[in-house]
């Protein structure tokens, strides 16, 4: 346990380093407008936060440190020059207000990643102003949506979703103001076409669809599902959060999609930052070009050039005050040159090679596959529900019981349709020992719930702390550190 | 150039596992015709060598200019100590932290961030982020709406940020709600009090107020708090953290203080970057937390009953709640924060009172030089935090390009986002600016205006 | 236990983001200089080799990590902005022949080095070449010889060196062809000045003397013992390896000394590295300028020249290739202006205040001081032989019940004077928290040793580690591991 | 500015504990006359943003030149994981790892390093470092003499870069060891095996081979190992780690190997840093381990039977043996030693093979690109590594800061070291030299000797 840095702070101590030494008046701000009491900001020398936050940091499993195969996640190598470059002082010292001449150097960057995400994409135009992959969603939707009102064609009220989607596209068609209809999935692990066909129609705005699918496997009738939604009149959006699987091998643009979004925080590498920032970008068929957000990015004759709203009066508007999370497109950019065009095909060829293999041998192993035969794409689910019927040893358990062998558990109970399951998503960048350990930890757990349950029932046992009581987490709410003795006065 | 690791022994070994002969074959679910591997505006792979040396070019083209502009992102200094530390691997490098016992490092950082957010905004409750302030600030209209049920308006005063007034419209239109302007006093540069006395009717969700306002004014808090809450309207905060160390807190506004109060965190330790990555914070009181959108940290104990951290509430989010979930927020921009956390505590209170002390005498004496200069005047009387709008008696057109070629850029031009203030400048000057660069400004403003006045002002 | 690097290696693995693609030619090198077999070097990905060295960081005890109380070591805070700058492109990335027109910032910087340490030491010239401690003590001695050499003063050669001294002090004056004569101790830590007497003569070149000593005390008769050696024809060294017991208070220059060497990794806070570089810059007296080593920095009208031996033609010469540790003196100086004038003073206060306190609490808590009576320095010396006597837990095995609690150990058996003694210094830069929490855990372990010895001998018992078997290192060599497979033919 | 944690409270606290009153009482044992708190040329303190500030103007002075120097330091690109990795706390912020089980980060490392090392150079073992190139030969010729005991007299060619002549000069004189020279021949740039047959003679303890040698050649170093063998001469091999990818390994050497192989480590992922840190590796055959000095790291196992790594054969060292220790050498380079293990991980077997291969293609393209200027010579005709020397019909004083001037760093000027090669320049084009800065140099120079030519060379 590590103390907060609260209660490592002592009133009265100053990092003086950090210090402006001068008495400065603020005798000009009436004193109504004026703050009385200190805020609750620790007050710690510079070698107790370096040593705070580094001992922190080590209680952390990361992809520096462990295999992490987060289903749907991508949680693939970052490289360290993309932190380098994108921490130049010329690109992180930018105003984003600056005019665009002071900043000709991270637009030609932007501008190349567009281009790199047109081809890829196959779709017609890119934009990168979406911060992360569910406001990609949202700004598809929200393209949808100004699409049809332009054409006032306003009877299409309803998002089609399948039931295996992720989370974000159900609210996010709420976001947008839609009514969200949920598919339902074969037993195959593909959508349901006949119950898709029984509801497409005139109220229809459009469907969300990922493929491969977040249940790790390709639809395979997309030609026919993206024709049922046409020719009813809606639009396809294509969630790109699993793009890693089909890289370089097959572009969206051609599966019939009018509208995608991308995670760059998978597919393309930038650093998930314990949780973010991400990009998003959106790729536009050429319907719906008129629609994206601003800003734009647009090159002419070597000049590059931000355009805003006035600029493009249909545009669906700014998603964010600036530019949206350029240092992360920077990195992505970066990503894109070092894989380069073979590279990038690469990366579909041995992310499903990886997650081929550990299903093969998960599957040898005695573990249940939830499509047993379907290809893997770049992951695929495992369900533990026989495990659980024979030892009471659930999903939960054996993902705990993961962490204390030193690998990250998969995610765990997602998707929703398959009980007790793993979606495990290994990556290209993990090699074939990482693998073979993995698999190795998984015989031994499947071992240990046969032979000794409660120790896998009660792991972690081998981290920093056992395992945590969510319940009494969201039951006695406690988000917020109170300091016992108040404010302290200015 | 990739990443993988595999030999061609190795690549055999997995295949015969696997059961097939190539790599292939692990495709043949994709319909053939769907298969098309080329990629002609792809250019070919690069060596990090050859990477470091194309992005040192093109990073040396940009911005090493003497900067003015505030208006929403600020030249803060950022302690070394920072992003040596954020972007240690297992920080950089972990993922949302969904297995709490694997993820403490993560997890507890961010329920110290909550400490320190609520307690910078006197708020009871704060969340993990959101992507930056302005959408954050959509977030919070959202939150308004789903708190206070049937209404739907919403004021906006003018003397917000442009860019998040346009982004809330983005994101909060398709529901319907409704977005209302509040102007502003041509004296005071601040919420036209009388205009606001009309419009805040029942059917007023909530009031947005900025503190600062875009033109760096501080508006009347107190007053407007409570003149919201009479109506039975919410109040939006929105605010600069760093401005909290010596501003009223939002949760001390009037008698009963804000609401919901949002921002741009950028200001703690995150660099420029011509705008992004950046993180918006948004912290409520404890009665709307079940509204709030976004992770959220929680202390508990585990099964020893040692203290430990982990996500809670997240039946509001969209991977339980699905449809009918708070936001569709899912990554947020976890890295920032830990360098907001790392900032925040590196600096401590003291140091960030001084930082907001000098950024604000930066600004007035910035402002004294100036307005030395004939054809340059303060426009509106309030007192104001670090920024300020100057008239300029110039082509502002002419005016911004010009300084930007003598290496300075001289504020944000009003002209696109107010008509009545065309030849105004918006500028800023934080603790990092230096008596020797204003004079710098003030050398090369006087020669512009000198030579480029218009006629009879 | 982590796997070995060559462990995880795969025969034909190309980290690719670092390889040149191109087929290279060698046909202009005759065969029978080449090499036929591949060197064993790692084949891991980027991935593999980023996780492996970051996993291994992890098992350090570090000053960022952990309280480090190393005595005449100086594990102090390195503040983080002195390694941000010492990595600036300008200072990086210029070559050591270049002309010294292209590194005028960087011989700046250097300069004000210079006048820094020659105020703070009081010496009349200071040289920058030394690579650390050792060496610089090396350049001291030789300077000494030089001078004697140079007025045909042929009889010198012995070098007086007190019991207490570092073991680098005996080393070095053999190193420079000198006899080495050691001076006892008194029981209270001061030099036995009538030993020192009856040794000192005309075959005396000079005395090697650390002040405070090695044993946390100040020599209280320095300025006797100097005349002393002075008057026999000597001259005297001072290690200057304890300045941050006097920084700001007492300059060595004016206690008698004619040449000292400064730890800037110590005193200056340059970063220890697991084991260097350091930096060991040399002050002299009037009477020694011109034996300096080359390369100097002289300025001359805002210029910065660099010397060489042919513009000091009695210099001892060269120490290394180039310019010493130069990215490290670049360290130390914006440490030094980070601190500036007050700051130095402070250091020693603190420095001073925080061992004086653990040493009071330590002795309120049944610890024996070596040297009781005496007031702590920025170190002192805490003698467990009572605890080894009567439970049999000794010196070391306290030092590794600390490593469990989460505090390094002290540095212990040196001096080789005290039985069973922790050198104990805590640096200025620890919180009174930190001293609290040290003395809370040598007082938990005093309690362990009197009811459970068996614990603390057999410690540590929570590091990823155990005990470790010294003797078999040395016994059964292992110092390189070898590839059963053997070399890989190109 | 310091960064001293005490409030004022504590203060007092602790002055209680001790039992005085004030610091300055801490220091009462110190001769009052001995306290001098004036600092007069000490600056006052700065804080970090004044130090980075002023930092980066001083930094922005120097070196963005295109750099054709090797002869010692060399110019390769350092991947960026070295150095981020290298710079986490744990490795930065710890010392020499005496507590062996709290250390085993820093202890496998090197013990990984002394392996890759003694594969490179093809010997038994290899220490943990010394201090850089040049000192760490003065360290062999130290060990030698030792082994050879009886022995005093060290052949030292004149093809050894001059640095480490005179460092080893330095460090050695005192002990009355006597280095010999040998000089070179005129037409190889190698050395003069004439002399060197002369000079062999039984009061030698080793002779020194550089390889490749200072001026880029490579030397007969077969012959010359097996020559010295013969006459009971132990050999000293001082050679390039990074050419050691391609050049036959030191410990292949004629029959039976070099005895002790020392260099600078630099080249493995060192930046150039003006000449420092950088760090100095040092291997040799079993038979002389016990002679070596510096730290040595030894794997064992714990109490429980585990794999384990640890400081051994500590009694050569000073901190034991003292006086008779193998060297005064304590700190020595452990941080480098880091980066430089991170490099070779990093790189691999294959990288730096392709690194070693490319800074020779380069250095052939580069001294056919100059010597295709009138004027412009090859001076050798052995085969070279990646460096070359070229004699040039100009004023050599003033070429070189001309071509600085123009942003390009020729190269090494001989004139200072060797009389007769008073109009030559010692080139070098590692990997990251592009054939356009190959091209810029060449037009300057062109320029320069068409302009300055001598009368009839
Ligand atoms: C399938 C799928 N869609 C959408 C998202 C949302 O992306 P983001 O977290 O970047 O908002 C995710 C990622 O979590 C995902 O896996
Ligand atoms: C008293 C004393 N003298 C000399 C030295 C040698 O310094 P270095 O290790 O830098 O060579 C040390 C440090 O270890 C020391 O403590």
């Amino acid at each position: 346990m590590t103390k907060l840095i609260f209660e490592q702070s002592t009133s009265g101590r100053i990092n003086k380093a950090q210090f402006l030494p001068a008495e400065i008046p603020l005798d000009d701000i009436p004193d109504v407008f004026l703050r009385k009491t200190s805020p609750m900001l620790p007050e710690v020398s510079e070698m107790q936060a370096v040593r705070h936050f580094t001992r922190l940091s080590q209680l952390n499993f990361s992809i520096d440190t462990h295999f992490y195969p987060l289903g749907s996640c991508t949680m693939k190598h970052n490289p360290r020059i993309c932190n380098e470059a994108a921490l130049y002082d010329g690109f992180s010292g930018r105003h984003p207000s600056a005019p665009d001449s002071t900043g000709q150097g991270l637009l030609s960057c932007l501008f190349d990643l567009q281009e790199i995400l047109k081809d890829i994409s196959g779709m017609n135009e890119v934009s990168l102003a979406p911060m992360a992959g569910a406001q990609g969603e949202f700004t598809g939707i929200a393209m949808i949506r100004a699409y049809h009102d332009a054409r006032n064609d306003d009877a299409r009220e309803e998002i089609l979703v399948p039931d295996a989607a992720h989370g974000t596209n159900p609210a996010t068609a709420v976001m947008c103001g839609y009514k969200v209809r949920e598919i339902p999935t074969l037993d195959n692990g593909d959508v349901d076409i006949d119950a898709l066909a029984a509801v497409v129609g005139p109220r229809t705005a459009g469907l969300m669809l990922t493929n491969p699918s977040t249940l790790g496997v390709f639809e395979r009738q997309i030609r026919e599902i993206a024709t049922l939604v046409h020719d009813a009149g809606g639009l396809l959006y294509y969630d790109g959060a699993n793009m890693n699987a089909i890289l370089g091998k097959v572009k969206p643009g051609e599966m019939g999609f009018d509208v995608i979004h991308l995670n760059l925080h998978k597919t393309f590498s930038t650093p998930h930052g314990g949780g973010g920032p991400g990009a998003g970008p959106v790729g536009v068929s050429e319907r719906l070009i008129p629609f994206l957000p601003v800003p734009r990015i647009v090159e002419s004759s070597g000049q590059f050039t931000v355009l805003d709203k006035k600029d493009c009066p249909q545009s669906i508007g700014r998603l964010s005050c600036f530019m949206g999370n350029a240092g992360i497109l920077l990195r992505a950019w970066i990503y894109a040159r070092l894989l380069g065009r073979d590279g990038m095909k690469r990366v579909a060829d041995f992310a499903t090679l990886n997650a081929n293999y550990l299903k093969a041998k998960l599957e040898q192993a005695g573990f249940e596959m939830a499509y047993k035969n379907r290809r893997a794409t770049h992951e695929f689910i495992l369900t533990l529900k026989k495990e659980k019927a024979e030892t009471g040893v659930t999903a939960m358990d054996f993902a705990k019981r993961l962490l204390d062998k030193g690998y990250h558990a998969p995610t765990t109970y997602f998707p929703l349709l398959v009980p007790e399951c793993f979606l495990i998503e290994p990556t290209e960048t993990e090699s074939l020992e990482e693998l073979d350990g993995f698999i190795g930890a998984m015989q031994e757990i499947s071992k240990e719930a046969a032979e000794q349950p409660d120790l896998v029932k009660s792991a972690p046992h081998n981290l920093p702390i056992r395992r945590l009581d969510d319940v009494r987490a969201a039951r006695q709410l406690d988000v917020v550190w109170k300091n016992d003795l108040g404010d302290s006065k200015k | 150039m990739s990443f993988i690791p595999h030999t061609e022994d190795e690549i055999r070994q997995m295949l015969n596992a696997i059961g097939v002969d190539r790599i292939d074959e692990l495709f043949d679910e994709i319909p053939a015709e769907l298969i098309n591997e080329k990629l002609d505006y792809v250019p070919a792979a690069m060596n990090e060598a050859g990477i470091r040396r194309l992005s040192r070019q093109r990073a040396e083209n940009d911005g090493h200019h003497i900067n003015f502009i505030g208006a929403g992102a600020y030249e803060h200094h950022i302690p070394a100590a920072v992003w040596q530390i954020a972007t240690r691997g297992e920080f950089y490098s972990a993922y949302t932290p969904y297995q709490a016992e694997a993820s403490q490092g993560t997890l507890q950082l961010l329920y110290e961030y909550q400490s320190m957010m609520a307690s910078l905004t006197g708020m009871e409750v704060s969340n993990a982020s959101l992507y930056e302030g302005a959408s954050a600030l959509a977030e919070a209209v959202l939150m308004a709406v789903r708190a206070q049920r049937e209404k739907q308006r919403i004021l906006m005063p003018e003397t917000i940020h442009p860019g998040y007034r346009e982004t809330t419209e983005t994101i909060v239109k398709n529901q319907g709600i409704v977005l209302s302007s509040i102007s502003y006093s041509g004296i005071t540069g601040t919420i036209d009090l009388e205009q606001l006395g009309k419009e805040i009717t029942d059917d007023v969700a909530a009031l947005v107020i900025p503190q600062p306002n875009y033109f760096g004014a501080l508006e009347a808090v107190d007053e407007l708090t409570n003149l919201a809450h009479e109506r039975g309207c919410l109040v939006i905060a929105v605010v600069n953290p760093v401005s909290l160390a010596i501003l009223k807190a939002p949760g001390e506004w009037g008698d009963k203080g804000a609401d919901i109060v949002v921002g741009e965190g950028q200001p703690l330790g995150i660099p420029l970057s011509s705008g992004g990555p950046y993180f918006g914070f948004m912290c409520c009181t404890q009665k709307l937390i079940r509204q709030m959108p976004g992770r959220l940290i929680g202390r508990t104990v585990d099964a020893d009953g040692k203290q430990g951290f982990a996500l809670t509430l997240q039946a509001r989010e969209q991977h339980i709640r699905r449809s009918k979930a708070t936001s569709n927020i899912c990554t947020n921009q976890g890295l920032m924060v830990t360098a907001a956390t790392l900032y925040m505590s590196l600096m401590g209170p003291a140091g960030i009172e001084q930082v907001a002390k000098a950024s604000h005498a930066n600004t007035r004496l910035l402002v004294e030089k100036l307005t030395a200069i004939d054809g340059v005047d303060v426009v509106f009387n309030s007192p104001f935090f670090h920024e300020c709008v100057l008239r300029i008696n110039a082509p502002m057109e002419d005016l911004i390009p010009a300084m930007t070629v003598q290496g300075v850029i001289a504020g944000k031009a009003l002209f696109a986002d107010y008509a009545d203030l065309h030849d105004c400048l918006l500028v800023c000057a934080t603790e990092l600016r230096t008596e020797e660069e204003m004079d710098v400004y003030a050398m090369h403003l006087q020669r512009f205006v000198s030579k480029h006045q218009l006629e009879t002002p």
